[in-house]
């Protein structure tokens, strides 16, 4: 049984829009109210769905509505999961007419919306740290000190980790041929590899270099102006803004130029980098987000710098002194092995941990798997051993749960149409996908997976769905 | 596996140009595999075709189905009706299936939705590159496990054209790795190089597709 | 299939879009007015979106149909707006061969805060649509 | 097992006979029209004649359709030019090149170049379907064959009839060789291979990179190829600055070394430099070992070819006896 509970507050004349809006959309159980979000409300809410044994509840109104506080108050109030609430939007002063279609969209979707039933995963306390430098030894003995029985080991022992956060498996080389040893999480810690030099533009100097050119050049003729440019190969990371960053703090303050820094992105998710970024721009420090490919000419006077402002939209061109590209020794190709044996996505210059703002210092796309030190581009010493006591923690957070409540949303896979192409192993964010022999075919882990939907995006056999998102809801709620 | 494209929107939709009741016919194998002709290609050409037959105001019903494989003969049972129905059925299988889906309905139209292309591996995710040729006498095992006939853009078995630079094969250096330059490494690799010092005398093509049509019987397979 | 008015259907990151419309309807009567056009549909991840899908609601009557997902590097899970990319990309090529207008679909980044950015979005997408719609 | 003529010699030709007596060989090219234009061929032949021992007749180069190699090399005979028919397996199976054999000899032509064949993707039909039913190696191994065993490649005999008699055809088999090309380390290995199929003389690729050759040839004399088979060093003399970048750049397996092209760039008159640096190296590559000839690739320059040849001091050319291109 589906109710709907509409909320008129602060419209005028109420009763009789609730009037038009019951009368168009036509439902057995529907109740209006001034106030759902109100004690009042759910009160209602309560005696309704108790009255009526109401399975699955409609809420429609303002944006209120929407908080997962209520949602859950409300499902608590009628007795039911909180998966079976579905929250309805209207935009302001919507017309009867406007708020019965809406309405009648999302009661079609919610009564195919299936309710979800809940798992409990315990979670191994056994924890694996690779890496035995500096940032491996301090993040084994920080979780060692948790009470957690650690195994710290070279990184290039890792043949392959599968599995998910609470229960992964990790196939480990040895001397006697490689063993598959249980963890509930992992720590990456290789020290991580000075890389290959990035290619030289004509006319430009490498990043590391700059201080050293300025000083050189400061002797005879001190350039009044620099530029930094920034992601010119590929999409860069947080470490080269950061690095960015603080060589032109330094120059900032030691020549007192103007300074000019180019970049696609601000990457500054990272601990004290947005801090930084702004110390910068206290300081003077121009930044100029740029579209596309900056055009780089030398032109008498030094080295002039054209490209679109991303921001304001418009072209822009500057001309300085001096400039520098990418710092050296970013690109990290060494990491890709580990990377790829530990299912961890890299960013653009192959370090272990994607370029994504949601990610934090230690975090990876996998759940239950943390990164910390050089392998993920931090190469400043107090900050690696902060990180690895970061990581530590999160390790403890994790596992100190014992288990884990998972929603069974996950999505299912039609064993008769899964052919097992890989795709949906090879483009889950979260590896979360994996091969489930008994029926051949592909399998999500409810645990590691995220709910994201991406695999169902990319199954070329229509063989996956995320039930809360099967296609006919979808439509439903699109109105058709 | 046997790797396709879907052919030319204009292509298609010029072959079915007439036709009334079209049946889009999926194959759940290799091409789904290989991302040409699964479920949701059928469905994407499917709707391709009713949004352009909408605008072009034409009349034409459009149905959809997949089947495990089009070169088995009973996997076509579950759609023998939508078959039937059709007046002409639109395979997104390799030619393989379309032919098949052809004999087994001899009275039917049938049109090929795909172009068939080679057999390949997934080097990478949504990448597919051509390994084996179907010569019928395989030659891998005197080159390190690389095959000359296919791999080589002139089937050369005795060793590199003058083409061969930087690991790459003239006719597309972008694109193709040199083939002898593959058997030269794993050769050499292997310590194996002394191997490819003898002349290979000329190939029997009669074996593959020089032979005329292809057929195996296995004897105690037949029923 | 037909409609009266051009509707045209949201595609929302519960991320982003999502709780950029969810701003955007409690903000203003004109911004109000404006959604009540739209079907908006709660997606988990723009990533989630099939080319299919795209299609399958212009050829049921849609009139367009505007994916919203998160700024680059700033997706929830990742790599779902990357994903979006290449198949909003996709849904255009198939509008193209089918000799309509790829701008039926469109795709716009915007950040779960930028409810002004998200009417902007429906304000030009609407506008475009309503120059070029089909009917 | 050769047979040999009654002077020791397998084909007879002029070109052998200048090898045999070890006289440095001179050869040049000679491209067939886009046309069926025979007075083409007779003013390219006008160039060539006197100045060299025989002429490559080219066979569709670049995958462009030319008059067929067989014809023009009879009319460059005509011309007095003694002919070297190239043949590729790109466009025709072993039946067709047997044939071709039969009937090339049969008209008096007695010295062949066995070629793989440019990819006709860079022709002028380049959606046309290769043959490569076998390779350049396959191709000397069964023209060897031909004229040795006396054999098709298929094992029968050369005749007629079980009555008639065996009539082989007695051809001259060259091979050709880039030294440049990838990889390296296989190129003397193929090169051996060449030989070890039957090949009487190698005519190689155009040389601008002295040292890589003078190291491919160290690795040549280790195996002692020089010593089987003759080794005609190619050159092509550059008219212009950007022909020198071009070939540089743009040809596969080509390195053209930076003094060249300063050269070519400075020079007032360039045709001139052009011709100038081709002596120079001529007269190089005879002084490297195991070069027992030169091979004059004047692309579409066939005037300079005298000029080339007078200029490098290998004029007047050596009347073996006996007609050019007649078997004595």
């Amino acid at each position: 049984m589906i109710g709907v509970f509409v909320c008129s507050c602060g419209r005028r004349s109420a009763d009789a829009w609730l009037e038009k809006v019951g009368a168009a959309v036509a439902v057995k159980h529907f109740f209006g109210h001034a106030g759902l979000c109100g004690p009042d409300g759910l009160r209602l809410i309560r005696e309704k769905s108790k009255k009526h044994k109401l399975g699955r509840l409609l809420l429609a109104g303002c944006a209120a509505l929407q908080s997962e506080a209520l949602i859950k108050n409300a499902a608590k109030a009628a007795g039911v999961a909180s998966g079976a609430v579905f929250p309805v939007l209207f935009p302001r002063r919507s017309s009867p007419a406007v708020a019965a279609r809406m309405i009648r969209q999302a009661t079609t979707g919610l009564q195919l919306l299936p309710v979800f039933e809940s798992r409990r995963v315990a979670l191994r306390n056994e924890v694996l740290v690779l890496g035995g430098g500096p940032a491996g030894t301090e993040a084994a003995r920080q979780v060692a000190a948790f009470g957690y029985p650690t195994t710290i080991t070279e990184p290039h022992v890792l043949e392959s980790l599968t599995g998910g956060v609470g229960n992964f498996s990790a196939r480990l080389r040895g001397e006697g041929g490689a063993a598959t040893r249980a963890f509930g999480a992992v720590v990456i810690a290789s020290d991580g590899t000075a890389g290959a030099a990035s290619s030289a533009f004509r006319g430009l100097v490498p990043l590391a270099d700059l201080e050293g050119h300025i000083e050189g050049l400061a002797r005879r003729d001190k350039p009044r102006s620099a530029a930094l440019i920034l992601d010119l190969e590929i999409d860069e990371t947080k470490a080269s803004t950061a690095e960015a960053l603080r060589v032109a703090l330094a120059l900032r303050a030691r020549y007192r130029i103007e300074l000019t820094i180019l970049l696609r992105h601000v990457r500054v998710s990272s601990l004290g980098l947005e801090k930084r970024y702004d110390e910068a721009r206290e300081a003077g420090i121009t930044f100029v987000k740029y579209d596309g490919a900056p055009r780089i000419a030398a032109s008498p006077e030094g080295i002039s710098i054209a490209c679109t402002d991303g921001v304001a939209g418009e072209d822009v061109e500057i001309s300085v002194g001096i400039a520098a590209v990418s710092p050296h020794g970013l690109h990290a190709p060494a990491e890709r092995a580990l990377g790829e044996a530990a299912g961890i996505g890299l960013d653009g210059y192959g370090r272990l941990q994607e370029n994504n703002i949601h990610l934090l210092p230690d975090q990876t796309n996998r759940l239950g798997v943390f990164v910390v030190g050089p392998c993920r581009g931090e190469f400043d010493g107090e900050t690696i051993l902060r990180d690895a006591r970061a990581a530590a923690l999160a390790v403890h957070q994790l596992l100190s749960q014992k288990e884990l409540e998972v929603e069974l949303s996950h999505p299912v896979v039609d064993g008769d149409k899964c052919v097992l192409c890989l795709t949906c192993i090879r483009s889950c964010p979260f590896k979360a996908m994996r091969i489930f022999a008994e029926e051949t075919r592909a399998d999500c882990s409810p645990e590691a997976c995220r709910r994201c939907g991406i695999c169902v995006g990319e199954c070329p056999a229509k063989a996956i769905e995320l039930p809360a998102y099967a296609d006919r809801i979808v439509l439903a709620r699109a109105g058709e | 596996m046997i790797t396709a494209v879907r052919k030319p929107f204009a292509e298609i939709a010029g072959m079915l140009e007439g036709s009334g009741k079209v049946l889009i016919l999926g194959c759940g194998t290799c091409v789904t595999v290989c991302m040409a002709g699964g479920e949701k290609e059928v469905a994407i050409l499917a709707s391709t075709l009713r949004l352009a037959n909408q605008k072009d105001g034409r009349e034409m019903q459009i149905a959809e189905a997949t089947i495990e494989r089009q070169c088995d003969r009973e996997f076509f049972d579950s759609v023998r009706d939508a078959v039937v129905q059709a007046d002409v059925v639109l395979s997104l299988a390799c030619g393989v299936g379309v032919q098949f889906l052809g004999e087994v309905f001899p009275d039917k139209a049938v049109l090929p939705g795909l172009d068939t292309k080679f057999y390949g591996a997934a080097v990478e995710q949504g990448v597919w590159a051509e390994r084996c040729s179907g010569c019928g006498t395989c030659v891998i095992g005197e080159y390190g496990g690389v095959c000359p006939v296919t791999r080589c853009s002139k089937s050369l078995l005795n060793g590199p054209c003058g083409g061969s630079q930087k690991g790459k094969c003239e006719v597309d250096p972008q694109n193709i790795d040199c083939g002898w330059q593959l058997i030269y490494d794993r050769m050499k690799a292997l310590g194996q190089l002394d191997r490819l010092e003898a002349v290979k005398p000329i190939k029997d093509w009669s074996t593959g597709r020089h032979g005329g049509p292809g057929k195996i019987v296995k004897e105690e397979a037949l029923l | 299939m037909a409609r009266k008015t051009a509707r045209i259907t949201a595609l929302l990151c519960e991320n982003s879009g999502w709780k950029a419309y969810v701003d955007a309807a409690a903000e203003g009567v004109e911004a109000s007015r404006l959604l009540q056009d739209l079907d908006a549909v709660k997606l988990p991840c723009s990533g989630k979106v099939e080319v299919g899908l795209i299609l399958k609601l212009l050829e049921n009557g849609s009139a367009g149909v505007l994916v919203l997902g998160c700024p680059k590097d700033n997706c929830t899970f990742i790599r779902g707006n990357y994903r979006a990319e290449k198949r909003v990309g996709a849904a255009k090529a198939a509008l193209r061969e089918a000799g309509l207008d790829e701008g039926l679909v469109r795709l716009d980044f915007l950040s779960s805060l930028d409810s002004r950015k998200l009417i902007d979005a429906v304000v030009s997408f609407k506008g475009y649509i309503d120059d070029h719609s089909r009917s | 097992m050769s047979t040999l003529t009654m002077d020791g010699l397998k084909a007879g030709s002029r070109l052998e006979k200048i090898l045999a007596r070890g006289h440095f060989a001179v050869t040049a090219e000679l491209g067939p029209p886009k046309s069926a234009d025979a007075a083409v061929i007779a003013a390219k032949a006008g160039h060539l004649r006197g100045n060299v021992d025989a002429a490559n007749i080219t066979d569709n180069q670049t995958a462009i359709v030319r008059m067929s190699s067989i014809a023009a090399g009879l009319l460059a005979m005509k011309e007095g030019i003694e002919p070297i028919i190239q043949i590729t397996c790109r466009d025709r199976n072993r039946i067709a090149i047997q044939s071709d054999v039969l009937g090339a000899y049969a008209l008096g032509i007695c010295n062949i170049l066995c070629l793989t064949g440019d990819h006709q993707k860079f022709g002028n039909h380049p959606t046309s379907k290769n043959v490569f039913d076998m390779d350049s190696i396959q191709l000397i191994a069964m023209l060897a064959c031909m004229r040795d065993q006396k054999k098709f490649a298929c094992g029968d005999e050369i005749r007629n009839s079980k009555k008639a008699p065996v009539v082989e055809p007695r051809i001259l088999i060259g091979g050709a060789e880039n030294p440049f090309g990838d990889p390296l380390e296989f190129r003397a290995i193929r090169l051996a291979k060449k030989v070890e199929a039957g090949a009487d003389f190698i005519q190689t690729q155009c040389i601008y990179d002295m040292e890589r050759f003078a190291e491919f040839m160290r690795q040549v004399r280790a195996r002692g190829l020089h010593e089987k088979v003759k080794i005609l060093a190619g050159v092509t003399p550059l008219k212009s600055a950007g022909m020198a970048k071009y070939m540089r750049d743009s040809v596969a397996g080509l390195s053209v070394p930076d003094s060249y092209i300063e050269r070519m760039d400075r020079a007032a008159d360039k045709p001139a430099e052009g011709i100038k640096i081709c002596i120079e190296q001529i007269q190089a590559l005879r002084e490297i070992e195991g070069v027992a000839g030169i091979h004059i690739m004047a692309i579409e320059w066939e005037e300079k070819v005298a000029e080339i040849v007078k200029g490098a001091g290998l004029w007047p050319r050596p009347e073996p006896d006996g007609e050019p291109g007649v078997r004595s």
